[in-house]
């Protein structure tokens, strides 16, 4: 029964593609909310997948699905007020495309086999081109098409690698599928050479799609360009799902006990992506733009947790958890901005605290949890990961990380000081309806009492999620 | 504990309902200030208690399944504990009619709220017993007090404060996390517990960075740049807290830490004695320079946190070097001088809140005679001045004297403490007469002498709220200078928290020295009211005529020739212009008959002018060198793919 | 054996590499594109799977898709809006041929390195595997021709599959077949980019598409 | 104690005396007969009788002044051993607040300086707060100099008895550093030439005069006695320094401490006869030397003391 969960959206989202406007908003919020209810009915009691060789349900895969169907549920909301407000032409496109990206991020949460994984990876980053191009601006167009082509290169490696992982299995063991979880049962008796050149490629290529620089150049310009609830899903969870990739990888090379080499890599890359968030974020002058490469620098900050290991991978699960719930509400918020001001640049908007409220409560709200400050969890991730970085003794990482923080910090709340404070004499184009504030307080409050309080099935999902690669407080 | 617990929630409780019912804004502002007041009477009386009879309590909440919350309430904490709920009441009861002229309910709402948070999370900050929740409530004192320094937006000068502030206090608090991390990096534990088995080298690092990290908080030397930005910018009952005890919470800290290490060596004491001599000779020097009066006490602040920290370093010097008498008379100098610092701090940015309240402007030059309008005000500012001088029979002058004696007794201790004692005593001397003068001025210019411009004229003094408070805190100003014990035994049972292995401390000398203060000062006293008798006997029935200043034979002197505060200050910032370089601007006269020239000096901090060329601007640049790489180029990008990869081969 | 088919046939699919670098021509690599096609999935009827019905329907399908319909794909978007036939070089044509040269050789040598020689008896599956990789990647760098570059990725694609059957990866044909549907989805989007590319920019130069950046 | 007491009360009974003596030095080098020798308590006398005019801008600080002043010195003297008997009172540290007592006087008078809104007043009183900022830390030089010797922290152990003999025994070269380096401090302090002159008649170059400008009758009285109390204070000191000595003769003690207190003044009168007025800003460098010297002495204790 786990395969309804992103059957029902696909077909859906192929009905939304010919219907009409009304009809389209009602069945995208109802499809949310079928979804949620799937999702969570699929969490209470784990069932066998039909095809129990390509599907199964894991406690990571449960993790993001979980919080994919949550955002998604909250941005379909924030969507039909969006659209109300904003003239797009092909709106059954949009919808169908949201659906059917939302089916496939779902499949990739819940495939197991290696090769599955792949085509469902393929397949989000086909689904949220149209998003991508809703606008059909000549940047809009030129940002599909880096997003496509780079997308689709990275992720062809990733390809490359799968097949040396099944490769490095050998003769040995042909009987097995290559399923992760049967990978990692016989790790030991893979061929380690193969493995971590599989390893590599999969890193690469799935690093493309999670935004790890040096491969995250098409990130800033696929996010900022896309309409504001596409960007709120495609950072909020199109980034875990590609994470996810790496994540299972890397469950088998712990296995495999190469968790030294794979540690390190995932570190370094996560060391560049937050220095390159840092470098893009000091000067930018396009919030949409930096909040894409905060987006970057939080993957960066998740990938060097999975690395450190042991607290640092729980604190790269909760980074992973809350920068989600944070980053969409941030970008939804930035959506509000836009229609309001008209105008993506910084410096030609401002006084948001009077102008538009209740966005700047969510926005402000939203930034101060991206950066790092209880009450929202995204702190309690960070702590974890700079205390265990110190424990395994990664003291000249862990220096470059803290530093790296600060300018981010220094950057970010600079820009958002103006965005909220600068005297800004622009009347406002919208008046803000509730539809287009309470889902980013949801998140935000989500976010809020995650960080307090983790009930125990979910405490229970991340541990395990946490204790497969070795994680946990040791 | 449980009486600790529900103070907070009170406070907390308060917050919010004033945000709640923000729109009938009377009703919140009542709320918001009987909440608040109540917790803090009810938290002070629970530290005062705890610190009278000494008894330790503690409380550990499970957190997420994985980690515990535990709080731990000791002198040390107990002590900090009654300076930041005294202070606070204070504030909370003084707000009352200082928010009264504040437009909008919504915004008196959020600055109640955020004022609660901010008073909570301190008290947490001071009772945390293990990282994360010591980490949880710094991040939230941080985060509300940013919000309440940003509380006037409108001003440009303002959000420039509010920005130094947030960068400041994120970074400050990333040292602090750093520190955290190497202890549990060694420790593999998130309590505070002693460190055995930790080599010293790492322990010497774990102190400086936290040294940097809570410096940054309580506004030590160069990591003071926000502070006097952000003290102004705040409404000023938040001034008062902030710079009363929330800085006071860097120097808990930093005291904190020592205490975990649990390692006496004279380098911890010589790091912390020439930070404070630094801080407290340059922080009274840029004082003097201000012309804006919130300014100049954020500034003072500054030289205060210096003293406190000679008094630390010179306990620490004494620890290290097995002398417990320097040991605890350093240590219960410093942490009496905190006490005493946010009782007379505290006091001094009320009266100086009034003043603006009344007069609408902070520019000290702008003041005059406000004495006659303003008794109670003005009295009161002149005893806090005196505190804050560190003249008898003020409180200031009690912790002072006790540092004096550490540091005479550590005289005799060796060549280098020697020399770093005779460094403490010189430059508390010089801080003294500094403070004198820069005091002298506020007083004179602002408070004495004739309004120098409409604002300043015929001023009143209205609004009980705000008076009782200053009437309260002057009082204790009096009330420790003269019978310090009480206050000198509290400080006492703190230092005991330090874990000194010294097992009690030897009360006696302790005692001796403040029976002596209080005889010198009841001597004081006896012989002012001899002397104002004999005056009284010779004025008795004669003529006092009242007449206009003699003018030296000038006939018609106008207010504007008064001696204004930038000249009274200006040989001596002469004198210091190597550390303060005074930057002056006037045209120069032409004609015969000139007309109408102007004149603006400005006090540049070396510290600020030095954090923009040798931090900000390398940091630009490198970033700025590494801008190319986002360059729109698509082949490159796919390039960077490849190079990736190829690279990654090599290492398999 | 002394007549081995498929070392032949590969060779061919070399020397077609050799011409993609050195032509200048979308068509050509067009057709190129499809002789490969053709040549990779046929390759598994030579090595030694169990052809079961499933298995030829399946290999069949992907000569189809692989050798027929993406080539006509992007056949069709280049009819539809008559995009200019030349691919804009970045690297010299000259130039492309010694890199081509060197790449064949490059890849001869590190799979003679990396043995996976033990795995099926053929010589130049692997050599020719790599080079179409690489081929891939040379294109997509090296060309401001927006459909040359998609052409380099479908290469890319088929030196991968071709790197699959080679290593003999026991994986369901369902499974592969989904992989096939993702890139012939993938072609079929890009070719749509590219005429909406076309429409907007009426050209298919890459230069133009430098507007986003930092 | 009673003879504590009334040494105490003779000494600020005498204090008008020998500052009439600087006027008759000054008269006599002028080649001037000069006031008479009393001339101090007639004015007082006059001054006590008289009645007083308030500036309209004054305030109860300006009334406040003259109080605190006087109070501070006389409370300063009643730890001060005069002439080598134990003084009135005396505590462990009672030094660091003598120092400070009389901050505090300094601080009442500046207040009462700019209550008064005059120009001249206010520059005085500038002034009066710059210099003594140099002034103290030379003084507590000299203190950790004592300390160094003694280790004790009061009056009594550096000036009561035979110590002021046995410090002179023990560090004999440098004591004679710091009774130089003392006596620019009490020319500072007390506003002598060549800081201060205060028997110019031009208010902008006054530093003490002008501050009291407005203070009239009684007021102004107990300001003149204060003043006179604090030179007093400090000669008492360098006077038992330059005669130490010690002897059963009944009376011995007093007379060293007369010929003592004569020799300062008289060098006071001196000074002021020879040496003109320093410019303003050179002041500082002429305090700062007496710190100098106290640092010098202190440091080459270290090597007396060991």
């Amino acid at each position: 029964m786990v395969e309804i969960v992103f059957l029902t959206p696909f077909i859906t989202g192929l009905v939304a593609f010919f219907l009409p406007k009304i009809i389209g908003r009602f069945l995208l919020v109802l499809t949310g909310a079928a979804h949620l209810t799937l999702s969570f009915m699929l969490w209470r009691d784990q069932p066998q997948a039909i095809f129990d060789q390509y599907f199964a349900v894991t406690p990571e895969g449960m993790l993001s699905l979980l919080v994919i169907s949550l955002l998604f549920f909250l941005i379909s909301i924030y969507t039909v007020g969006f659209l109300k407000e904003s003239q797009i032409k092909s709106e059954g496109l949009f919808t169908g495309a949201m659906l059917v990206f939302l089916a496939t991020m779902t499949m990739v949460t819940l495939s197991d086999h290696i090769m599955v994984m792949w085509i469902a990876i393929e397949a989000t980053t086909l689904a949220s081109a149209p998003l991508i191009n809703t606008h059909r601006s000549t940047a809009s167009l030129e940002a599909t098409w880096k997003y496509v082509l780079i997308c689709s290169v990275g992720i062809a490696m990733a390809l490359l690698g799968s097949v040396l992982v099944a490769f490095s299995m050998g003769q040995a063991n042909v009987g097995t599928p290559i399923s992760f979880s049967a990978l990692a049962g016989v790790a030991k008796t893979l061929d380690p050479v193969w493995l971590k050149a599989g390893f590599v490629f999969i890193l690469v290529g799935y690093g493309t799609k999670m935004g790890l620089a040096p491969m995250h150049t098409w990130l800033p310009d696929a996010h900022s360009e896309a309409p504001s609830p596409a960007s709120a899903l495609l950072s909020g969870v199109l980034l875990n799902c590609a994470f996810l990739g790496i994540f299972k990888t890397n469950k088998i090379m712990v296995a495999a006990g190469l968790e030294d080499f794979s540690g390190g890599i995932l570190m370094v890359f996560g060391l560049l992506s937050i220095l390159a968030a840092a470098t893009f974020i000091l000067k930018q002058n396009e919030y949409k733009r930096m909040l894409a490469y905060s987006s970057i620098e939080n993957m960066g900050i998740i990938a060097f947790g999975t690395g450190v290991g042991g607290l640092g991978v729980y604190g790269a699960v909760i980074c992973m958890l809350h920068h989600s719930l944070i980053k969409s509400s941030l970008f939804l918020s930035s959506g509000n901005i836009l229609l309001g001001y008209g105008d993506r640049l910084i410096k030609n908007t401002g006084n948001l605290v009077n102008g538009m409220p209740r966005t700047f409560v969510a926005f402000f709200a939203g930034f101060i949890g991206i950066a790092g400050f209880p009450p929202f969890g995204l702190f309690i991730g960070e702590l974890c990961i700079i205390v265990a970085a110190f424990k395994a003794g990664f003291h000249l990482a862990v220096t470059v990380f803290i530093l790296s923080l600060c300018v981010i910090f220094a950057g970010f709340a600079n820009q958002i000081m103006k965005i909220s404070f600068e005297e800004c004499n622009t009347v406002i184009k919208i008046q803000e309806k509730a539809s287009m504030v309470w889902p980013q307080y949801l998140l935000l409050l989500t976010s809020l009492v995650l960080c307090f309080f983790i009930p125990d099935s979910l405490n229970q999902t991340i541990s395990d999620a946490v204790t497969a690669i070795g994680g946990g407080l040791r | 504990m449980c009486q600790f617990f529900s103070s907070t929630f009170i406070i907390l409780l308060g917050g919010f309902l004033s945000l709640v019912f923000a729109r009938q804004k009377k009703f919140s502002k009542v709320i918001a200030v009987l909440f608040l007041s109540g917790g803090c009477l009810l938290g002070l009386l629970d530290a005062a208690a705890k610190l009278l009879n000494p008894a330790g309590a503690s409380a550990s909440f499970r957190y997420l399944d994985l980690f515990f919350l535990s709080f731990h309430v000791d002198g040390l904490s107990a002590f900090f504990l009654t300076a930041i709920f005294a202070v606070s009441l204070m504030a909370a009861i003084y707000s009352f009619h200082y928010m009264e002229n504040e437009e909008g309910g919504i915004k008196t709402g959020v600055n109640y709220f955020f004022f609660s948070v901010l008073i909570a999370s301190m008290a947490l900050v001071v009772t945390a017993a293990n990282i994360l929740s010591f980490m949880i409530s710094w991040e939230m004192m941080s985060l509300s007090s940013f919000f309440l320094v940003i509380y006037s937006h409108e001003s440009a000068e303002n959000r420039k404060a509010g920005y130094l502030y947030f960068v400041f206090t994120h970074v400050g608090a990333m040292f602090v996390l750093a520190a955290f991390g190497l202890i549990y990096g060694h420790t593999g534990s998130f309590e505070f517990a002693p460190m055995a088995g930790v080599p010293e080298a790492v322990k010497i690092l774990i102190f400086v960075l936290s040294f940097i990290g809570f410096g940054s908080k309580a506004g030590v030397f160069p990591f003071h740049v926000w502070l006097p930005h952000a003290h102004p910018a705040a409404p000023s009952h938040i001034s008062a807290v902030m710079s009363g005890v929330m800085i006071k919470t860097g120097i808990y800290g930093i005291l904190r830490i020592y205490a975990i290490l649990d390692f006496h060596t004279p380098v911890f004491g010589y790091i912390t004695l020439i930070a404070g001599v630094i801080s407290g000779i340059l922080g009274v020097v840029y004082a003097l320079g201000q012309h804006d009066i919130k300014r100049l006490l954020a500034y003072h602040s500054v030289e205060n946190i210096g003293i406190i920290l000679i008094g630390l370093g010179i306990g620490m010097i004494g620890a290290a070097t097995g002398n417990p008498l320097v040991a605890v008379l350093g240590f219960a100098g410093g942490i009496l001088h905190v006490l005493n610092h946010s009782v007379f701090k505290s006091l001094l940015f009320m009266g100086a809140g009034m003043v603006l309240h009344q007069t609408g402007t902070r520019s000290i030059d702008a003041l005059g005679g406000l004495l006659k309008g303003m008794k109670i005000t003005g009295t009161t500012f002149i005893i806090g001045s005196l505190a804050i001088c560190g003249l008898p029979p003020f409180n200031g002058f009690v912790s002072e004297f006790f540092i004096y004696m550490g540091s005479f007794k550590a005289i005799p201790v060796g060549s280098i403490s020697f020399a770093m004692s005779v460094f403490a005593i010189i430059s508390l001397a010089v801080i003294g007469g500094l403070a004198l003068a820069c005091f002298t001025k506020v007083v004179g210019v602002v408070f004495q002498g004739e309004p120098r411009t409409k604002a300043a004229e015929n001023v009143k003094e209205n609004g009980l709220a705000m008076m009782v408070p200053m009437g309260c805190l002057a009082a204790a100003c009096v009330i420790i200078g003269v019978f310090p014990k009480v206050f000198i035994d509290m400080a006492l049972t703190a230092v005991q928290a330090l874990g000194l292995d010294y097992g009690r401390v030897p009360v006696e000398p302790f005692g001796q020295i403040t029976g002596n203060i209080t005889f010198a000062a009841l001597l004081f006293f006896v012989v002012v009211l001899i002397v104002m008798g004999i005056r009284s006997i010779y004025y008795k029935n004669k003529t006092t005529t009242k007449s206009g200043t003699w003018g030296c034979g000038f006939t018609q002197p106008t207010v504007k020739m008064q001696y204004t505060g930038s000249s009274y200050a200006g040989s001596i910032l002469e004198f210091f212009s190597a550390a303060a370089p005074l930057s002056e601007e006037h045209p120069p006269i032409k004609g015969r008959f000139p007309l109408k020239t102007h004149y603006h000096s400005h006090v540049n901090d070396i510290a600020e002018l030095h954090m923009k060329n040798v931090v900000v601007r390398p940091v630009f640049y490198l970033f700025d060198k590494l801008r190319w790489m986002q360059h729109g180029d698509i082949h490159l990008y796919i390039g960077y793919i490849l190079l990736a990869i190829v690279l990654l081969l090599f290492f398999i | 054996m002394m007549f081995n088919p498929v070392d032949i046939i590969l060779s061919f699919v070399l020397l077609s590499v050799l011409f993609s670098f050195g032509t200048d021509r979308v068509l050509i690599l067009i057709k190129l594109l499809g002789f490969q096609g053709v040549v990779i999935s046929i390759i598994p009827f030579f090595i030694g799977h169990d052809m079961s019905t499933g298995g030829t329907v399946f290999t069949l399908a992907t000569l189809v898709i692989r050798g027929f319909i993406i080539p006509l794909s992007i056949f069709v978007a280049i009819r539809k809006g008559a995009i200019r036939r030349v691919v804009e070089p970045i690297v010299g044509y000259h130039a492309s041929i010694l890199c081509g040269l060197a790449v064949i050789i490059g890849a001869t040598y590190i799979s003679g390195r990396l043995d996976f020689g033990s795995v099926s008896g053929f010589k130049l599956l692997e050599p020719t595997a790599i080079a179409l990789l690489v081929t891939g990647m040379f294109l997509l760098m090296a060309r401001r021709n927006a459909i040359a570059m998609v052409i380099g990725y479908i290469m890319m694609e088929n030196g991968i599959y071709l790197v699959g059957s080679g290593l003999s990866v026991g994986t369901r044909h369902i499974v592969e077949f989904g992989i096939l549907l993702d890139v012939l989805a993938g072609v079929m989007i890009m070719a749509v980019i590219l005429r909406n590319i076309k429409q907007t920019f009426d050209d298919v130069d890459t230069a133009l598409l430098r507007t986003l950046k930092d | 104690m009673i003879q504590s007491i009334l040494l105490w009360l003779a000494a600020i009974l005498a204090a008008p005396f020998f500052s009439g003596l600087i006027l008759k030095i000054k008269a006599f080098f002028g080649g001037k007969k000069g006031p008479p020798i009393l001339i101090n308590y007639y004015t007082l006398i006059k001054l006590f009788k008289k009645g007083s005019v308030y500036s309209n801008s004054t305030t109860f600080m300006f009334k406040l002044g003259p109080v605190i002043s006087l109070a501070a010195s006389v409370t300063a003297l009643m730890f001060l051993p005069i002439a080598g008997y134990d003084p009135v009172f005396s505590f462990n540290g009672d030094v660091i607040f003598v120092l400070y007592a009389l901050g505090l006087g300094r601080f009442f008078t500046i207040a009462a300086a700019m209550d008064t809104a005059s120009p001249f007043e206010g520059m005085g009183a500038a002034r009066e707060a710059y210099f003594p900022i140099i002034c103290e830390a030379a003084m507590f030089m000299i203190l950790i100099f004592f300390y160094r010797i003694t280790g004790e922290l009061q009056l009594s152990a550096y000036f009561a008895g035979s110590n002021t003999q046995s410090m002179w025994s023990s560090a004999g070269a440098p004591l004679l550093f710091i009774v130089i380096s003392f006596f620019i401090i009490l020319l500072t302090e007390n506003s002598r030439v060549p800081v201060d002159d205060p028997a110019t008649h031009l208010e902008l170059t006054m530093i003490h005069e002008v501050m009291v400008l407005d203070h009239s009758g009684p007021d102004f009285a107990l300001i003149e006695l204060g003043s006179f109390c604090k030179l007093i204070f400090y000669s008492t000191i360098i006077s038992r320094m330059i005669l130490p000595f010690e002897s059963a003769i009944f009376g011995f003690p007093i007379v060293m401490y007369i010929a003592g207190l004569l020799v300062v003044y008289v060098a006071v009168g001196v000074t002021e006869s020879v040496t003109a007025r320093y410019r303003m800003d050179k002041v500082p460098q002429f305090v700062l030397t007496s710190f100098a010297l106290a640092f010098f002495a202190t440091i080459i204790t270290l090597e007396f003391v060991k």
